[in-house]
């Protein structure tokens, strides 16, 4: 699997004044797949997401996408590679109305000054604008495009985050918790939708804690722990994996089917 | 009841996000409140604690008519809310979080409480003189139910405590709202986690477009067929 | 019109253009407490330009501009080092220091001031005014105007979406700097004359003022802001100093009233508001599909 | 941005602390030894002028530090304290004259500046109510400052005219050492600011109004869920800034022995620069940027002439905030949290 | 009926110069009071439009455009400050309207308009005086220090230009000038400065706020001599912000209250009328508001020689003709006899050389105007 991986982190090491928060983690993520990153609460995910979108700089290791290095592009120009990430702390811009917040996400796939400088709030027929309504509409956020998001709900939200995210049209798609805050019918809806998302080709990397939600997408599933790596496999296995039950799923998953959220 | 809201009614705006919802919670029940996105509960809570201003009807606690209190003198009166999403200070540290959540007890006992607070949770105790802003997101929402724990009110309002936690912690925190509703205090629940919290509450509330949709024993709730169909999907139950 | 509204709108144009020139650095998040120091440098410009005798007149505006774009362009690099409160001191300390330099350089007349030969008619300031609205209305609605907007609400984020934030910076600093240096320029044109005391830190207050009691969210806001601060005090003329008191009070009541300025987006869009193409549905219990 | 961790924090460490006192003493030495008494009385004069800086700088910090607040009204807090007294001892207002009438009126100028600052509090507060945090939060009450200092000062001026005004005191307020000249109330100033920073600085860290402090200023809403009452704890804060701005323009007046309707202005702008210099938010930060400030504009007007003061202090200033932005003293600032 | 004739008062009641200027005001309705109360011009009452400009040269543009254009009036008093005058003097010129500032007096303000003229005493030549008064009453003076104030440009002009010259002209030794601001509430580095050099007097430019500190600095660090100064804080209600400190303290002013009948009855009515209007602290005429007096009776003489109408339909041409009486005018008023105005429109003005002791004005010698040769 490894040949046709697209994102590939290898021994990267991250440390904050002296504590060690993701330490040697090594693991791929197949192309056109769909990946789970789980892990106990301060495990050190997001951090990992943190790392590979650029917000920080890592320590020591390898990121590469599609074979060529990014580790050392700078946040802004991640982006322009084709990778586009969400926020598990919800950070939409506040003062920016719905559709707005989604045309920020188309912002990395200008080319050039000439649509720098076209006037976009002007027209509302304008095909950006179309392409946002769209993309809202089909991941089922309903909600007047034109309201400011500081009012809107917390699921609402974490889906027009999504939304977003996808708006750059991306090769690899990482997104931090976006079921958190749904209620088991949303969250089935996400799935569906990020299933169809990424039926061309697109490859999904999600953190969640909601193993229904991990079972039901993804197929292949990294677990950390204390900055470790402690599973790399297919999501099947993973219940039945004693280090990952013991730090992650407590006693219940033994029990209980499903684990985590009911479903 | 120890609660007891009539005819609530919240706006923002031009939106009517709880409209003249009525309910009690008893001094030792645990009431569930569950509804889908934009269903008002976030709305509801915030005004029973007092951050929301509400535009009609009243709120009722223990005897007396809190509508028009702020909301430190209702947390004084014994009502806590942890709000949906993680609200810690970032500028302080766990420990001063923590600290802050004694703010208005003035008992002995508090060091104690305090360290309750770090057995229950390692994750804070392994942190407690690091800035709050460092901690993870699931680790801030344990700061912020700890933090509300150690006000020891008599009725808790939690806002989604379970987001951003992990399987096992999530079964944890379920454990101790049980544990601290045997302790004697009452909980008004607001979640998404449907099930667990059916199975830990007396009674539910459904909330839909800001009103009451369905009622009742929770029992009676989990094994309702619309609200398995409204919530659940179909097939998923 | 009369001599004394020709008086007034003059000022008011003046006041329009500074303000546009401070407010687009606002949107996008830096506040700039030494705006008078950029017009200063424009006004002085164009009065220089204009002793050294330029033909035609007005060339001297365009490179008036330039010289105090390009003041902005520079300033930006070690200013944006900083954030917040820091930035809003940097840029006050500059609007100090350049006031300083003129004040002690024999060459722009010191203490004395300077005469500006051509004079520019009112027509040229309203000419100067329209423009500046109708660029910063253009800018606004650009990507590039979403984009600082982006900026002034996260950053970050705006970083990992693809926006070069340090050049957007730059940029509005640059054309923050530029237009401050037309408002200076039209100034001396038209009041053929500059002294290094009027360019003080009291106007670079006043002029965000202007901005923020008007409103950062959109365009309209500066336009909102200017209008009361300009015509306000007119009306209170009769007042002698009781005017400055109602007017301070003025603005204590409006930001009781409307903190984030006189207009908001929300405000903009009640407006302009198109019917909601999709109306917000909500799941009913029993009826799982209505989405 | 929040800067309240700033607040009380002591200087990094003793070495620094005393890196810091050697450096400035050497160039004391230094400067006295090539310059003579000119010099020494520069640097004595320049320190003195700090001592009335710094005061005002700490109320400054301690506004901006907690609430995130640049209180622009605090130049006019300072500029009432004296204009009051004057006019209170002037207009024959205080109903006897001669004796303790000037510190009777002073004391009473400071009781205005104190409520002033409350009345201010009871209308910049409302900024607390926004909801969102934004890079231009700060911008709500930075403005309805403004208008407060416009409203006073202009007042001021209505009631009491807008000239300068002697304000004698009847005993000589220098003290005269090895023939320099050293004003007392200024010493008197230094001693009254370096401990109301210690007391200051262990209110804010080690106690639970420091934390409530805190808690507001990074955001209300949580204050007000953890039972704080925020309309009760942020005047505190307040009624300091107000005693401050009033100790500070007292000893102003007693050692100038003359107040005007602009005086605040040009305190409180250097003093601005002084909390700059320190670190926004540091108390011991203010402290020593105030008499960095002092000493520097001594110095340079006697090396460069007095029109380059304002440019070598901003210069100074814009220097410092590019290559150091935290200031000198600054603990590092918060950002907007995680990701 | 006949018309009124309207002039107009471009005046300074707010902002930073609302101190200086707030009683011009008083002087000039004085003035129109008693022209009206004796038939006015011509026939004509005299009527005043004022416009507080709030020490903002902007607003003192617009005024006289709004004079000119809006209210028909023949001549403009005003405006106050010479930064304002700098703006507004283009636009008279366009206008075609007079314009007589009281206080304006930075040097070469008229420059070439045509309309401009200035009721106001050169600095340099007030100053030139003093210095020949001393040397008339053998004061000695062999060496002095310059302070002075430098963001205000007649100060900065007469500390940096005048005074220099005219000391080292008369044989006393000066070290370099040194420099404060408005905002230096402090100035014992000054001071200290100076005091190192040891001189016999120190000269001052400045305004009075700003010399009634360096007057008390210089006590405090132990100056005994003298501090000669000139008109620009000549004024008689700073007595009280100097104190005792300003004893045996130098200066010329351009008014001398007690010179003639004329001169008294205007002093009186002055701070009766600034009683009654609560401006308290306004006891005694300064030479501006003394100007402002006289410019009033200045243009009355040329409205009189102009023979104007008020009739409206002649407003332009009577505002050259007003414009054409001043050329080669000779005025009496209550700040000299026969004045008369040189080559660039500004006035010749008599100096008084005043002392300061126990608190009070005492005239020290005086100095006649200075004839017109090329006016
Ligand atoms: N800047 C920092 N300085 C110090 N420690 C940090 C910093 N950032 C993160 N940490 C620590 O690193 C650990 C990993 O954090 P991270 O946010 O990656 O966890 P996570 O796996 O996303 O957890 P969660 O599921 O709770 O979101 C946490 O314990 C956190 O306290
Ligand atoms: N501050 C606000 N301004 C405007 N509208 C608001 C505001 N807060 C809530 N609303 C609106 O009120 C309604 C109820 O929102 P609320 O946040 O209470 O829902 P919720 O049930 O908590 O949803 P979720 O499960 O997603 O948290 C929604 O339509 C929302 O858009
Ligand atoms: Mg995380
Ligand atoms: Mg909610």
């Amino acid at each position: 699997m490894s040949a046709d991986a697209m994102l590939k982190v290898e021994a990267v090491n991250k440390s904050f004044g002296g504590v060690k928060v993701v330490q040697d983690v090594s693991f791929s993520v197949a192309r056109g797949g769909r990946t789970a990153l789980i892990g106990p609460n301060g495990a050190g995910k997001t951090t990992m997401f943190n790392l590979i979108s650029g917000v920080i700089g890592m320590d020591s290791g390898a990121i590469t996408l599609d074979e060529a290095r990014i580790d050392h592009l700078p946040a802004r120009k991640r982006i322009g590679v084709g990778l586009s990430r969400s926020f598990q702390n919800i950070r939409l811009m506040p003062h920016l109305s719905v559709v707005e917040n989604i045309l920020l996400g188309q912002h990395s796939r200008i080319g050039g000054l000439g649509e720098l400088f076209a006037p976009i709030g002007w027209i509302s027929s304008a095909p950006a604008r179309a392409e946002a309504m769209r993309r809202l509409s089909e991941a089922g956020v309903d909600v007047d495009p034109d309201a400011p998001v500081a009012g809107l709900p917390y699921g609402t939200r974490k889906r027009i985050e999504v939304v977003r995210a996808l708006m750059s049209q991306p090769r690899l798609l990482i997104l931090d918790e976006p079921a958190a805050g749904l209620n088991p019918r949303e969250t089935a809806d996400l799935s569906t939708f990020l299933k169809s998302a990424t039926a061309d080709g697109l490859t999904l990397l999600v953190v969640e804690h909601d193993m229904a939600f991990v079972h039901g997408l993804c197929d292949h599933t990294v677990v950390l722990n204390f900055g470790r790596l402690i599973y790399d496999g297919p999501t099947a296995g993973v219940r039945d994996d004693a280090a990952v039950r013991e730090a992650y799923l407590g006693a219940r998953a033994a029990t209980v089917g499903g684990a985590g959220r009911a479903a | 009841m120890l609660l007891e809201v009539e005819n609530l009614d919240v706006r923002h705006g031009r939106t009517h996000a709880v409209k003249a919802l009525s309910f009690g919670v008893g001094a030792d029940e645990i009431v569930t409140v569950l509804g889908s996105n934009g269903a008002g509960k976030t709305s509801l809570l915030r005004a029973l604690q007092g951050l929301t201003p509400t535009s009609g009807g009243r709120v009722v606690f223990a005897g007396e008519d809190i509508t028009k209190l702020s909301p430190p003198q209702r947390l004084r009166r014994g009502l806590a809310l942890v709000p949906e999403g993680r609200q810690i200070a970032i500028s302080l540290t766990v420990h001063e979080n923590l600290l802050m959540g004694v703010y208005c007890r003035d008992d002995g006992d508090i060091a104690r409480d305090i360290k309750r607070i770090y057995d229950r949770f390692p994750n804070l105790g392994a942190r407690r003189d690091m800035s709050a802003s460092v901690l993870s997101g699931g680790e801030q929402q344990m700061l912020a139910i700890g933090r509300a724990l150690l006000a020891r009110p008599r009725l808790m309002m939690l806002d989604e405590p379970s987001l951003g936690l992990s399987p096992l912690l999530v079964e944890r925190l379920f454990d101790l709202i049980v544990e601290i509703h045997r302790d004697g205090l009452a909980i008004l629940l607001v979640e998404q986690n449907t099930q667990m919290a059916l199975e830990i509450a007396g009674r539910g509330i459904v909330m839909e477009l800001g009103r009451a949709a369905l009622e009742g024993a929770a029992a009676d709730l989990r094994d309702d067929e619309r609200l398995a169909a409204a919530y659940l999907g179909d097939g998923h139950s | 019109m009369s001599g004394y509204a020709s008086g007034i709108v003059a000022i008011l144009c003046i006041n329009l253009i500074f303000a546009y020139a401070v407010f687009i650095t606002a949107a996008a998040g830096q506040l700039n407490l030494g705006a008078a120091g950029f017009q200063a440098v424009g006004a002085y410009a164009a009065a220089s330009f204009s002793n050294l005798g330029w033909t035609p007149g007005w060339a001297t505006i365009p490179a008036a501009m330039a010289v105090s774009g390009l003041t902005g362009f520079l300033l930006a690099f070690p200013v944006l080092r900083t954030k917040g409160v820091y930035m809003v001191l940097a840029t006050f300390a500059f609007g100090e220091v350049v006031s300083g330099i003129l004040l002690q350089t024999s060459l722009f007349g010191g203490a004395m001031g300077m005469v500006v030969p051509d004079y520019l008619p009112l027509s040229s300031l309203v000419a100067g005014a329209v423009f500046a609205t109708l660029l910063v209305f253009f800018l606004m609605a650009t990507r590039f105007g979403l984009a600082l907007r982006a900026i002034h609400d996260d950053d970050l984020v705006a970083t990992v979406m693809g926006v070069n934030v340090r050049a957007m910076q730059v940029a509005v600093f640059t054309i923050g700097g530029a237009l401050a240096g037309l408002s200076g320029a039209l100034y001396a044109h038209h009041f053929s004359f500059v002294e290094a005391q009027y360019f003080n830190s009291t106007l670079s207050i006043f002029v965000l003022l202007f901005v923020l009691i008007g409103g950062t969210q959109t365009a309209w806001g500066p336009l909102a802001g200017s209008l009361f601060f300009t015509l306000v005090p007119e009306t209170l003329r009769i007042g002698g100093s009781w005017r400055f008191v109602i007017f301070g009070a003025a603005i204590v009541l409006m930001m009781v009233v409307r903190p984030e300025g006189m207009i908001t987006r929300t405000l903009v869009a009640r407006f302009r508001r198109r019917p909601a193409a999709v109306k917000p549905v909500a799941i009913t219990v029993g009826e799982p599909h209505v989405r | 941005m929040t800067n309240a961790t700033a607040i009380g924090a002591p200087m990094k460490s003793i070495t620094t602390k005393a890196l810091v006192v050697v450096v400035i003493a050497a160039v004391f030495a230094l400067a006295i030894a090539l310059g003579g008494r000119v010099i020494a009385q520069q640097i004595v004069s320049g320190l003195m002028l700090g001592a009335i800086y710094l005061t005002v700088a700490v109320a400054f910090t301690l506004t901006i530090g907690v609430l995130n607040f640049l209180n622009f009204t605090i130049p006019s807090l300072f500029m009432l304290t004296g204009m009051i007294a004057w006019g209170l001892r002037e207009k024959g207002l205080l109903g006897f004259a001669g004796g303790w009438a000037w510190l009777v009126a002073l004391i009473a100028g400071v009781v205005v500046a104190t409520a002033a600052s409350l009345v201010v509090e009871r209308f910049t507060f409302r900024y607390l109510k926004t909801r969102h945090g934004d890079a231009t939060e700060h911008a709500i009450p930075l403005v309805s400052s403004l208008g407060f200092l416009l409203i006073f000062e202009h007042l001021v001026i209505l009631t009491l005219g807008s000239e300068s005004q002697r304000f004698s005191v009847p005993f000589k307020a220098d003290i005269h050492l090895f023939g320099l000249v050293i004003g007392a109330p200024q010493l008197v100033s230094l001693g009254c600011a370096l401990l109301v920073v210690a007391a200051l600085t262990f209110v804010l860290k080690h106690t639970r109004m420091g934390r409530a402090l805190r808690t507001i200023a990074e955001n209300p809403e949580i204050a007000s869920l953890l039972g704080v009452e925020v309309t009760r704890v942020v005047p505190v804060l307040f009624l300091l800034t107000g005693l401050l701005c009033g100790l500070a323009a007292a000893l102003f007046t007693v050692n100038y022995g003359d107040v005007s309707p602009f005086m605040g202005d040009h305190v409180g702008s250097k003093a601005i620069a002084a909390m700059v210099l320190g670190g926004i938010g540091s108390i011991w930060g203010a402290i020593l940027g105030g008499l960095v400030v002092g000493l520097t504009e001594t110095l340079s007007i006697h090396f460069f002439g007095g029109d380059s003061v304002e440019m070598i202090i901003w210069g100074l200033l814009l220097i410092v905030i590019i290559v150091r932005p935290r200031g000198l003293f600054g603990a590092v600032a918060v950002g907007k949290g995680k990701l | 009926r006949a018309q009124d004739i309207t002039i107009g008062l471009n005046m300074v009641k707010s902002g930073a110069l609302k101190n200086l200027g707030e009683a011009t005001e008083t002087s000039v309705d004085i003035a129109v009071d008693e022209i009206n109360a004796k038939g006015g011009i011509n026939g004509h009452k005299l009527k005043v439009i004022k416009y507080d400009t709030g020490s903002d040269p902007k607003q003192a543009a617009t005024a006289t455009q709004k004079f000119a254009q809006d209210d028909g009036a023949l001549a403009v008093i005003g405006p106050f400050s010479s930064g304002e005058a700098a703006v507004a003097f283009p636009v008279g010129e366009r206008l075609g309207i007079v314009q007589i500032p009281n206080a304006a007096s930075a040097p070469n303000l008229t420059g070439n308009y045509t309309y401009a003229w200035r009721l106001t005493a050169d600095e340099g030549t007030q100053f030139t005086r003093l210095l020949n008064t001393l040397k008339k009453k053998n004061i000695p003076i062999n060496t002095a220090e310059i302070m002075y104030l430098s963001d205000e440009r007649v100060a900065n002009i007469s500390g940096t230009q005048f005074y220099p010259g005219i000391l080292k002209a008369a044989g006393v030794k000066i070290g370099e000038p040194v420099a404060f601001q408005m905002k230096s509430f402090d100035v014992s580095p000054q001071v200290s400065q100076v005091l190192e050099r040891k001189p016999d007097v120190v000269a001052l430019a400045a305004t009075p706020d700003s010399a009634g500190k360096v007057i008390k600095e210089l006590r405090r660090q132990g100056f005994t001599g003298r501090v000669i100064g000139s008109q620009i804080f000549a004024d008689p209600n700073a007595l009280e912000l100097f104190g005792r400190d300003a004893d045996g303290l130098l200066i010329v002013a351009g008014f001398w209250a007690d010179r003639t009948d004329q001169t008294r009855a205007f002093a009186k009515k002055y701070e009766e009328e600034n009683a009654k209007r609560g401006l308290t602290s306004k006891k005694s005429p300064h030479h501006t508001d003394a100007w402002a007096y006289d410019i009033v009776y200045l243009l009355k003489q040329a409205m009189e020689k102009a023979k104007v109408t008020a009739d409206p339909s002649k407003v332009a041409a009577e505002r050259t003709a007003i414009r054409d009486a001043l050329k080669g005018i000779r005025f009496t008023g209550v700040s000299g006899d026969n004045i008369c105005f040189n080559a660039a429109r500004d006035a010749r003005l008599p100096g008084f050389i005043i002392e300061i002791k126990d608190l009070k004005w005492n005239l020290f010698d005086q100095h006649p105007a200075d004839a017109c040769t090329d006016g």
